[in-house]
């Protein structure tokens, strides 16, 4: 495994994944409308699973740790799973409402929040 | 470097001018029709000079065979998608683009 | 040689990265799912070369997908997300 | 071999942040959803690059593809834009919050 400037091929994947799973964590918060929310967690769950990958490749050796790379094959069919259970939840509150964005009002309704 | 990794080396550059031209045509085509031109001949082209390439290298048969079935498969995938995405263009009105006078 | 290889994969990355301005700029859906078969195909040749440099023959069976995923996405795209807008022909199948 | 590897996996990472800013940061639903797809294509050539054929093999065949194909059609079903906090209008006033 050759370094650059003390950073190996491993640690740049690594930290690419940490950066995606903020930038996807913050995009979940503060995207209003449901596709991009499912889209978010989606580019997180990404960050993670590099992040994982990378730690399976820091075993010495020329053959990678086989436990996180069967993490990762589970969480992958999972996060597709989850997807396509939000997008039919979506898809029906569009259906139902005429829109899709996660209101202020829509939190009011419920009782979740109060103002003032 | 033998003979025939230079020959192979010609072959992934001219594989890569291609793929090169179909991405500049994507780019500066006017409209939908002549873009998907560029895209289903171009690449299908340069992928056919990569295959080929990479095919003289080649360690077995198996090999080859599987690299020419792959090609073949991205070249009826990129038809079918290629008439597909062209039909609905039309359907829906997209006006063919002709040269200003 | 390998770095022959991996040089002119990187010469397709860039390709690939250049073709995203047509998804940023295209005035219809179409351009911009046309742009995503292109990463389709390119991508493939990516792989074939990955597969020879870093010896990896599992790769090329990756192309196979790559070039399916392809199909997928735009037989997904005719028959499911491009409606005709409100003042065009109404002729696309909604559910 | 070393230089032109470093200059391929920093250009692949650089164009997956890249694009994960642009999927999140874009107002269009279906120009996001197009954009996405090409992150996980990208996503499956970081798996290759990290010698884990096997993992780029599950993202490319259900990550990227039916993931694509799901998020498609849901963007067919709600279509125009994601305006924050107005009606579901198809109205052309860009309303992005998110500067990137």
């Amino acid at each position: 495994m050759t370094t650059f400037a003390g950073l190996s091929q491993t640690d740049l994947y690594a930290l690419a994944g940490a950066a995606l799973f903020v930038i996807g964590l913050y995009g979940l918060i503060t995207r209003p409308h449901l596709l991009h929310k499912v889209l978010a967690l989606n580019i997180s769950s990404g960050g993670v699973f590099l992040v994982l990958v990378g730690i399976a490749r820091r075993v010495p050796g020329p053959v990678p740790d086989p436990l996180p790379h069967a993490m990762v094959l589970t969480g992958i069919v999972v996060t597709v799973s989850s997807t396509a259970f939000a997008l039919a939840l979506a898809k029906s509150i569009y259906t139902e409402t005429g829109h899709a964005v996660l209101e202020p009002d829509d939190l009011e309704e419920t009782g979740e929040v109060s103002r003032g | 470097m033998s003979v025939i990794d230079v020959v192979s080396v010609l072959l992934l550059v001219a594989g890569t001018f291609f793929f090169l031209a179909g991405s500049t045509g994507v780019l500066r085509f006017p409209d939908v029709y002549t873009r998907l031109h560029a895209l289903t001949k171009a690449d299908n082209l340069g992928l056919g000079f990569f295959v080929i390439g990479l095919s003289l290298r080649a360690d077995s048969w198996v090999v080859v065979v599987k690299m020419v079935l792959i090609w073949a498969l991205v070249i009826v995938a990129g038809a079918t998608a290629g008439h597909l995405v062209a039909e609905a263009a039309r359907t829906s009105g997209v006006v063919p683009w002709r040269k200003p006078r | 040689m390998k770095l022959i290889l991996v040089g002119i994969a990187s010469a397709l990355l860039l390709s690939i990265i250049v073709g995203l301005s047509r998804v940023e700029r295209g005035p219809t859906p179409a351009d911009r799912m046309l742009a995503a078969q292109l990463f389709g195909t390119t991508g493939v040749a990516i792989l074939l070369l990955l597969a020879e440099a870093m010896e990896t023959p599992a790769l090329r069976d990756v192309a196979l997908v790559f070039a399916l995923l392809a199909a997928m996405a735009a037989v997904a795209f005719v028959k499911r997300a491009w409606h005709p807008g409100p003042g065009e022909s109404e002729k696309g199948e909604r559910p | 071999m070393t230089l032109t590897s470093w200059i391929f996996d920093i250009v692949l990472v650089g164009t997956l942040v890249w694009l994960a800013v642009r999927v999140l940061a874009e107002v269009k639903l279906f120009k996001s959803v197009v954009l996405y797809i090409a992150f996980g294509l990208l996503v499956a050539l970081a798996w290759v690059r990290l010698a884990a054929p096997d993992i780029a093999l599950a993202e490319a065949a259900i990550g990227a593809g039916i993931t694509g194909a799901l998020l498609l059609d849901a963007a067919g079903h709600m279509r125009g834009r994601s305006q924050p906090y107005a009606s579901a209008s198809d109205e052309p006033s860009a309303g992005g919050d998110m500067d990137a």
